[in-house]
């Protein structure tokens, strides 16, 4: 035990995992009613780790080789299922990144939250979610990931159930977890698969090299495959990316760091940790790409149509992660993992300047915000902005280095053809982008004043509380100078820099269609001449294919009625009432019957009954005799 | 001291003397009568006890008293004992006849106790006729409906035949081993019992006993006699003349050491259809007697299971079974002649609300109850797991599953009557007031089916060493 | 034939069977009761014959007859008397008359 | 002839007799379960009884030929025919016979001889290898007081309660009707 | 096996308790409610003590078997009272001490016949104590009947929906359980050539093969009566829903469990070869019972019914776990029993609380209990989550293992019933969300949140949850102890 307080690293990690724990049981046991008892509680418990978090991304900034730490969790015969902390380049970024967001999203959600009478379940719940989201970031085993992967997945099933009284958040909260759930037995099988192999889970394992070459390719692509079921569950894939659109539901902040920026990038960040073993598996790259790309431009359109503003960035969440995979899947360790970091600041940053807009107007309709003079809260819009320029690729915001990293990895793939649907991804991207933040700035038909008349108090100050302001702007400074770290995270990430061969053709290429995407908004939403009609309404069929969301929450309730609850659950409930305790019931009911039939033999005429009793002496003496 | 050897015997000849003396008295005093007859009923268990370990032969070897025979003789004076415990009140019997009610129960017993002493076939014959006649006398004592002397012809005449059937069976065996005398028709046995003559003869000799048991085919009085009788007449005939059927049972089979397939076959056949049949036909029925009586048919077959079986072991089981049974089922038939303290009949429906007309009936039916179902922790438990070990070693496996398969339908019926006693509210129904000797017999009861359900092992021991004794 | 065993052997048999057939064919009581006696002495046929052919004393089997032959008497003394008294109560001796229990 | 000559040498008119007596015997015992009229049947058994009689007789035991026709036709029928009286009265009409009924009876006695005669014929008898000669009534009357004593007091005690048995039983209900 | 006896006799202490209690009762006067609580309570945590104690205090380095007691009881037929405790049985006593402490204090506020039902229901644990700790056959069996017939009366009197036909069909379906269990007992005993009950003793006999199948077969069909085992389940939810609240916790808590640790204990422990021979049935009829249970359970509007079909889901998974025959499926089953028992027990217990109130546990009358109730919905949400096989509690590691080592054995049974558990988290949130969720109905809004103490048990079963969620080593370093030296058996 002393050993966990001397190695203050050890100590550190530990606290990571503690501290929300502790601040989750507290909260729910003791304080959940006293609501700045909560507050301070999980404040406390989430600083902390925060603090932890950037010094140890200080500390081992020059790591050289991963400090495991392993313990065992269980030791069954086969299965010896360890607990420890893996600190590598890949563990430190993403545990900084959760512990920032998480923390940002903690102060925001003070302004944000207040006054809720769940105030203290919410910042509970925001403890079990930094929990396992830390616990994912710095797991020493596929297992203990696996747990906290499920973890995450509870928590954002009460985040996004917290309003529970409406129907469609708990609605959204059960299908978030059936959805992830579904994927999450892809891993689950992907990971007994890989028990049985090596009985052993350890991360630094299995992605050895050793390990690619004892198992069967064909072993290795299941394997890998399986575990991406999960990744396409947790992280919103095609075509489980059903869930995340309606998670929406939960609180905006909650969107932010769940939804948006980490617990989604999950998946993202699990391909990057297993990264040399996934990759030693071709086909499953090759369908990593295939989703990812299916994702990016199925997520994008119907991010054109949506006019909930939430919508909106949650399908573009959907697609850049797809996009991530993609880049993953392209072979670049560094562009998808990049675009991960990136995307966590400024998709963070839109969910929480648009939380300001829907916490101020009330409505989740950028069309109604825009009416309503949203553009007059100056600095979310400001930073909403940022954001979007960010997540549209212009430079030089963040988003630009990113994409032009994961472009570059695509440019690199033999087959083209990836190459084009990024690019289209991104011509997509800003174009949806951009038709929010036109449409919020540039508002066509303002709401005629009578309607403002009993909201006029509401009207005066357009302030924002300064719990919510700081971390747009805190996000706003990380969206502006991320993308210029990107020459010290590829060293900090690969350990060295990659080969920059400045490609004219993709750097133009993706900047024109950026720019491209940013344009068209401007003619469809922006200009003073702008008919406020997207250029797909053109094409009626499409756009209602795209409005309906490609029909894929018609598919799945489709599935889920006609085979789950239609199909089987009735089949096996007609046969378990009907044919198992029919059975049973049969047998016990035909044993009474045979006694009321036997009890026929009991006449009461005398004679007969002899007639039946010599009748058996003779038989059982006939027997005994003829049978020697 | 031969007199000694022939105590028990001899006592109850005196207590039937006694009693035929009162039952000649002009003025009739029905509480006289019982506190002389139980008077003297408890002087016969002391009696009985006192002799347990008498050893000898009497008559010219006509007579044995062994350990094997003292033990029955026991349980025999007990069981008078305890049914004149339960005839305080003998409501549906004739004033006039309740000393004559009294002898015919002694002189019953008597005969029973001869029989499980007598060592001489012929002995055997007559004792089980003295035994059967006064039961044929005391079934249509009942007064009241025509149920009673219906039943009475029908006991009669099974009986009658059965006792043709084992008669014509002797005639057999003395033909086969030219004697009457057991011992001399043991040395001759195991040669004969491959023969047919000598299976026949046994068989059909066995009739007469498996018309006291109850066992298929020779079942079809028990269920119109149980229901005719009057209730402390039906105790005694399922409980304390079964216990001496299974005794001299045990006797004949024991015979022969070894028999060929197909007598055993035959055991077999008949055991599990007593078994299977009773049980069936008991979750029909709707009053209680009858009921009883289909399940004294069924534990029959299990009794059955345990001699069948030939071996020490089994007829150890046997005996703590026939021990066992009789203890639980006059628990429950104590109840009934609580409960239904005016002498009638007791539909099963009628001890509704038992539970809270009187607690301790209540408990110790339901004790009775779950250890003729074979539940656990009780004496019928025990008893039925000793007969089903003692077969499957002798390798009956489909026996025993049988017995065990019918053991759950028991249970059914067995629930139902617990469901009356204690479900159903019966809040019409009057509370039922015991005096303090069935309170203390119910108290008695209840830890014997649970102390002896739970430390078996002296019964049992006791029981072994009785077999040693017969199987010489 | 005389001195064959066999033959009254076969003769109780018989004796045996008619009685079991008067048993259960006659409605009468006492038609019954009468079957049984002739069932009781085929036994005693049987033991006679026993007796007088393969017992090695001739006064066990003879015996054997004197005890049954008590027993049917006493046998007989209470079924009549029961007969009797089925008749005083309900009125008839026919047995199929008598079919209050059943099931 | 030859067959006349034998009927009437000793011997023939020994195994006549004899067979004299089992015809008695059965034509007795037919009409005790046969005749429609209990009298009848009182009378066959009579009948049959004393053809048993003769056949005890036959079989050595002259003693027992006597106890038979004392204890059954003396005792038993007479207590018989009293019961008749007693119960219903004879004028009644009969209900008709019902042939199923006969026909099971005699299919199931028809099995019982069937079970008995296949277990006769199965039976070789071996008779005792020392056979005492001893058939005096005085070596009975010994046996009956030394091996036999027990079963001859109970026999007693059986005697007794048949009467007291029989007097309760039929006692009862004169009072009442 | 090793056996260390022991310096007191705290197995039988833990036995008698309940006697003791049960006794005291039956000489109480039936007004004196408090008192009879009191004294039951009083018995049920004398036995929690004692039970925590000897899983505490089992010596996981020594194994074998300890605190052996061993008394001579029918010496002509071999039987023993011979308790002990091992790495198996210690979870489960444990597991029954702690839910019949919680289950007294669950029906706290019955008020129908109080001393009955405690009597009856202290005579039930007697009979899983009995059972769990005695490594005697005979022994063994009687335990199990004693645990089985009591629960008639108990669903008779104080259930509901149904109780009558319920508690009839679960008598008997248990009996004809146990129908089947007696002769394969009594195979074992008679073809061992030993004249004892002694499992210990027995298993150092060799049987030969067909001994050894056929019994197997009986006791797997006997004891799997008990579990649960498909298709012999359906006596369970419709017990559990007839079952008052106590009894279900009982029940599919520690009842069920008796049924699964039959087959590990005498089956599997005394016939090998059977096993080997009969595994692949196992574990067919296990992957059937939880795709299922889960599938069952997805179309039920009673909560009860709901959990019903969800236990026979995880029973399911002991069994499977079973059936692989491997240390880690074996850990994993024991496991499993342990945090199933918990979990329902809980399960019940919450649903208990609000059926005691409302009279309904249709989950389409229900609705927003969250906000009615929050910590008694609490509770509820919190099984649901164990038994959707969410991580932190105990179930998940149960499952992990039987699960990983199925896959392994059995690879397409083990995935299919894997897959299952999707459909086991639709089937507990839909529930949640049904019941708790939602706005709440106005005819339920004046009910009270559970009290501190009547919320006591729900805490202690949730502690117990968590704390071997998060410290599975705690339990496991126990059962593999036991299950190492079991399997090098097999």
């Amino acid at each position: 035990m002393s050993a966990w307080f001397s190695d203050l690293t050890l100590l550190g990690c530990f606290l990571c995992m503690v501290l929300p724990i502790a601040s989750f049981g507290l909260i729910m046991i003791f304080t959940r009613n006293n609501h700045k008892l909560s507050l301070a509680i999980s404040l406390l418990c989430s600083t902390i780790p925060l603090i932890i978090a950037w010094s140890l991304l200080y500390k081992y900034w020059d790591i050289a080789e991963p400090i495991v730490y392993n313990y065992d969790w269980i030791l069954s015969d086969f299965i010896k299922i360890p607990f420890g902390f893996l600190l590598d380049p890949t563990s430190l970024l993403m545990l900084t990144i959760v512990a920032t967001i998480s923390w940002l999203v903690q102060i925001y959600s003070i302004g944000y939250m207040e006054g809720d009478p769940g105030f203290g379940n919410y910042y509970a719940f925001l403890s079990l979610f930094a929990l396992s989201m830390l616990g994912v970031s710095i797991s020493s085993g596929l297992l203990q990931l696996y747990i906290c992967w499920e973890l995450v997945g509870v928590s954002s099933y009460l985040l996004i159930g917290f309003w529970y009284e409406k129907f469609s958040a708990s609605e959204a909260g059960k299908k978030a977890f059936v959805v992830t759930r579904f994927g999450d037995v892809g891993f689950f099988m992907g990971l007994a698969i890989l028990t049985i192999f090596y009985g052993n889970l350890e991360i630094a394992n299995i992605n050895s090299a050793a390990v690619a070459q004892s198992m069967p390719p064909w072993l290795i692509s299941t394997a890998a495959l399986l575990i991406f079921c999960g990744v396409m569950g947790k992280s919103a894939q095609f075509p489980l990316h059903v869930w995340l659109p309606d998670a929406m539901e939960g609180p905006t902040p909650v969107s932010a760091l769940l939804h948006s920026a980490t617990m989604v990038a999950a998946g993202v960040f699990l391909i990057a940790r297993i990264y040399p073993f996934f990759s030693a598996s071709p086909e499953a790259m090759a369908v990593a790409l295939a989703i990812g790309t299916i994702t990016l431009l199925l997520s994008s359109t119907i991010g054109m149509v949506a006019t909930d503003i939430k919508q909106v960035w949650a399908y573009s969440t959907v697609s850049q992660l797809g996009f991530m995979i993609m880049g993953l899947a392209a072979g670049s360790y560094f562009a998808g993992y990049f675009h991960l970091t990136t995307h966590a600041g400024f998709k963070a940053l839109l969910f929480l300047c648009s939380g300001v807009f829907i916490h101020h107007f009330g409505t989740n309709d950028f069309f109604v915000m825009a009416a309503k003079g949203g553009r007059k809260l100056i600095i979310p819009m400001v930073t909403i902005t940022i954001a979007a320029l960010a997540l549209s690729g212009i430079f030089p915001f963040s988003g630009f280095f990113s994409k032009e990293a994961i472009l570059g990895a695509l440019y690199h793939h033999p087959n083209k053809i990836w190459f084009l649907m990024g690019l289209l991804g991104a011509f997509l991207t800003a174009y949806y982008t951009f038709r929010v933040i036109f449409v919020m700035l540039f508002p066509k038909n303002p709401a005629p004043e009578e309607q403002h008349g009993h909201d006029e108090p509401h009207e005066e100050h357009y302030g924002v509380p300064w719990v919510m302001s700081i971390p747009l702007l805190v996000l706003a400074t990380f969206t502006l100078i991320l993308g210029f770290c990107q020459g010290y995270l590829e060293r900090f990430l690969l350990g060295h820099t990659l080969h920059h061969e400045h490609n004219y053709l993709l750097l133009v290429s993706a900047v024109v269609a950026a720019l491209s995407g940013i344009g068209l908004a401007w003619i469809d939403w922006g200009s003073k001449k702008a008919k406020c009609v997207g250029f797909i309404s053109y094409v009626p069929a499409l756009e209602n294919f795209f409005k309906e969301k490609w029909y894929m929450d018609h598919f799945w309730r489709w599935f889920l009625n006609v085979f789950i609850y239609g199909t089987f659950s009735r089949l096996f409930t007609y046969n378990d009432r009907r044919v198992v305790d029919g059975g049973v019931d049969t047998v016990a009911f035909s044993t009474i019957g045979s006694g009321r039939l036997l009890s026929f033999f009991q006449t009461a005429l005398l004679q007969l009954n002899l007639l039946f009793m010599v009748v058996v002496v003779a038989g059982v003496g006939l027997y005994l005799l003829i049978g020697r | 001291m031969k007199v000694l050897l022939f105590g028990p015997e001899l006592y109850f000849l005196g207590m039937a003397l006694v009693l035929f003396i009162l039952s000649l008295r002009r003025q009739v005093n029905i509480r006289i009568d019982h506190q002389v007859a139980l008077g003297f009923a408890a002087g016969g268990v002391v009696v009985a006890s006192a002799c347990l370990f008498q050893q000898g032969e009497l008559f010219f070897a006509a007579y044995r008293v062994d350990l094997f025979s003292q033990i029955f003789k026991v349980a025999l004076a007990l069981g008078l004992f305890l049914v004149l415990m339960i005839s305080h009140n003998l409501a549906h019997i004739d004033d006039r006849y309740h000393a004559e009610f009294y002898l015919f129960l002694t002189t019953c017993t008597l005969g029973l106790m001869m029989l499980v002493s007598a060592v001489e076939l012929l002995t055997i014959y007559v004792s089980l006729e003295l035994s059967s006649y006064s039961l044929y006398i005391l079934v249509p004592l009942r007064r009241g409906d025509d149920m009673d002397i219906e039943a009475g012809v029908k006991y009669l005449f099974i009986g009658a035949v059965s006792s043709c059937f084992m008669l014509f069976g002797l005639s057999y065996i003395f033909g086969a081993t030219h004697s009457t005398y057991v011992n001399e028709v043991m040395a001759k046995m195991p040669e004969l019992v491959q023969s047919p003559i000598g299976i026949m003869g046994l068989l059909l000799t066995l009739a007469g006993f498996f018309f006291k048991l109850s066992v298929f085919p020779f079942h079809f009085w028990a269920p119109d006699v149980y229901q005719g009788a009057a209730n402390q007449v039906t105790t005694f005939i399922a409980t304390v003349s079964k216990a001496a059927a299974v005794a001299v049972l045990l006797r004949l089979v024991a015979l022969g050491e070894v028999y060929g397939f197909g007598f055993t076959q035959a055991l077999w056949i008949l055991s599990i259809v007593s078994m299977t049949l009773g049980n069936l036909v008991a979750i029909v029925q709707k009053d209680f007697k009858r009921m009883l009586a289909y399940s004294s048919i069924a534990h029959a077959g299990y009794v059955l299971m345990g001699i069948l079986t030939l071996s020490e072991a089994g007829y150890t089981a046997a005996i703590y079974y026939a021990v066992a049974y009789l203890i639980m089922n006059f628990t429950c038939f104590m109840v009934i002649s609580e409960v239904a303290n005016d002498g009638r009949n007791l539909q099963i429906v009628e001890l509704a609300g038992l539970y809270h007309r009187n607690p301790l009936l209540g408990l110790a039916l339901m004790l009775g109850l779950f250890a003729l179902a074979g539940v656990p922790p009780s004496i019928g438990f025990t008893g039925k797991l000793l007969v089903f070990t003692s077969a499957m070693k002798e390798g009956y496996f489909w026996l025993v599953l049988v017995g065990a398969v019918n053991g759950t339908i028991s249970l059914y019926y067995y629930l139902k009557v617990v469901y009356a006693a204690y479900f159903l509210e019966g809040k019409e129904l009057p509370a039922v007031h015991i005096g303090l000797s069935t309170r203390a017999l119910s108290y008695a009861l209840i830890l014997i089916i649970i102390g002896f359900g739970v430390f078996p092992d002296r019964v049992v021991e006791l029981a072994r060493v009785a077999v040693k004794g017969v199987l010489l | 034939m005389i001195n064959n065993i066999e033959t009254y052997l076969y003769i109780a048999v018989f004796l045996f069977a008619i009685g079991l057939y008067g048993v259960l064919a006659r409605r009468s009581l006492i038609a019954v009761l009468i079957s049984v006696e002739l069932m009781l002495n085929a036994a005693m046929i049987n033991f006679m014959a026993f007796n007088r052919f393969l017992a090695p004393h001739p006064a066990v089997g003879q015996i054997c007859a004197l005890f049954i032959m008590a027993v049917a008497a006493a046998e007989a003394a209470i079924g009549l008397s029961i007969i009797v008294a089925i008749y005083r109560k309900m009125k008839t001796i026919n047995v199929e008359h008598a079919t209050e229990l059943r099931g | 002839m030859k067959f006349m000559m034998d009927l009437f040498s000793a011997e023939g008119m020994a195994t006549l007799s004899f067979l004299g007596v089992v015809g008695l015997t059965f034509i007795g015992a037919l009409i005790a379960v046969g005749a429609r009229n209990i009298f009848h049947n009182v009378l066959g058994l009579a009948l049959a009884l004393f053809g048993v009689a003769g056949l005890f007789v036959y079989l050595n035991s002259p003693f027992v030929a006597m106890m038979e026709i004392l204890i059954y036709v003396g005792a038993i029928c007479i207590a018989i025919c009293f019961a008749i009286m007693l119960s219903e009265p004879l004028y009644l009409p009969k209900p008709p016979r019902k042939p199923i009924k006969l026909l099971g009876a005699g299919l199931a006695s028809g099995l019982i001889f069937a079970m008995l005669g296949l277990l006769m014929k199965k039976t070789t008898w071996v008779a005792a290898p020392e056979r005492s000669t001893d058939w005096s009534i005085t070596t009975l009357g010994h046996f009956l007081l030394t091996k036999y004593a027990l079963i001859f007091e109970v026999i007693s005690l059986v005697l007794l309660v048949a009467m007291l048995g029989a007097i309760v039983t039929a006692r009862d209900g004169r009072g009442e009707t | 096996m090793v056996e260390h006896v022991a310096d007191f006799p705290y197995l039988t202490c833990m036995l008698l308790a309940p006697v003791v209690g049960l006794t005291i009762i039956l000489f109480l006067k039936e007004e004196w409610h408090f008192l009879i609580r009191v004294v039951s309570l009083s018995a049920a945590a004398i036995a929690l003590g004692l039970s925590i104690y000897t899983f505490v205090n089992y010596d996981t380095a020594l194994g074998g078997l300890q605190f052996v007691e061993k008394y001579e009881w029918v010496k002509s037929f071999g039987i023993y009272f011979y308790v002990g405790v091992d790495g198996i049985n210690a979870p489960l006593l444990l597991l029954t001490g702690i839910v019949i402490f919680t289950g007294v204090l669950t029906m706290w506020e019955l008020e129908n016949r109080v001393k009955e039902y405690f009597a009856f229901m202290l005579a039930l644990v007697t009979g899983v104590f009995g059972v769990f700790m005695s490594m005697d056959m005979f022994v063994f069996f009687l335990f199990y009947e004693i645990a089985v017939v009591p629960m008639y009366i108990l669903i008779l009197i104080w259930g509901s929906t149904r109780k009558i036909y319920a508690a009839m069909k679960l008598t008997l379906y248990l009996m004809a359980g146990s129908g089947l269990i007696i002769p394969g007992i009594l195979l074992l005993y008679a073809t061992s050539g030993i004249n004892t009950f002694d499992m210990i003793q027995l298993h150092g006999v060799h049987f030969a093969p067909w001994v050894q199948k056929t019994a197997f077969v009986l006791l797997y069909f006997g004891f799997g009566v008990l579990a649960a085992v498909w298709p012999f389940h359906t006596w369970s939810p419709v017990g559990h829903v007839a079952a008052p609240t106590a009894v279900s916790m009982l029940h599919a808590g520690v009842l069920m469990k008796l049924g699964a640790y039959g087959i590990l204990r005498v089956a599997m422990f005394l016939c090998p070869d059977g096993f080997q021979y009969w595994a692949q049935l196992m574990a067919l009829l296990a992957a059937v019972g939880i795709v299922y249970g889960v599938f069952v359970g997805l179309a039920q509007t009673d909560l009860k019914y709901v959990i019903g079909y969800s236990s026979v889901s995880h029973m399911g998974i002991v069994g499977l776990g079973l059936a692989t025959g491997t240390i880690d499926g074996i850990n994993g089953s024991v496991f499993q029993m342990f945090a199933h028992g918990v979990m329902t027990a809980l399960f019940f217990s919450a649903v208990g609380y609000i059926y005691d109130r409302t009279h309904t546990r249709m989950i389409y009358e229900l609705g927003g209990f969250s906000k009615i109730m929050p910590v008694a919905s609490g509770y509820f949400i919190i099984a649901a989550l164990c038994g959707a096989g969410v991580p932190g509690f105990a179930s998940f590691w149960a499952e992990l293992l039987v699960f990983i080592s199925a896959v392994k054995v059995f690879p397409v049974r083990g995935l299919l019933a894997l897959a299952s558990i999707v459909i086991g988290a639709l089937f507990a949130l839909r529930v949640v969300q049904k019941t708790f969720y939602n706005e709440p109905n106005p005819k339920f809004i004046h009910y009270k949140d559970v009290s501190p103490f009547l919320g006591l048990p729900r805490a202690i079963l949730v502690a117990t949850m968590v704390l071997f969620g998060i410290f599975p080593r705690l339990m496991l370093d126990l059962i593999k102890s036991a299950v190492v030296p079991f399997v090098n058996g097999l």
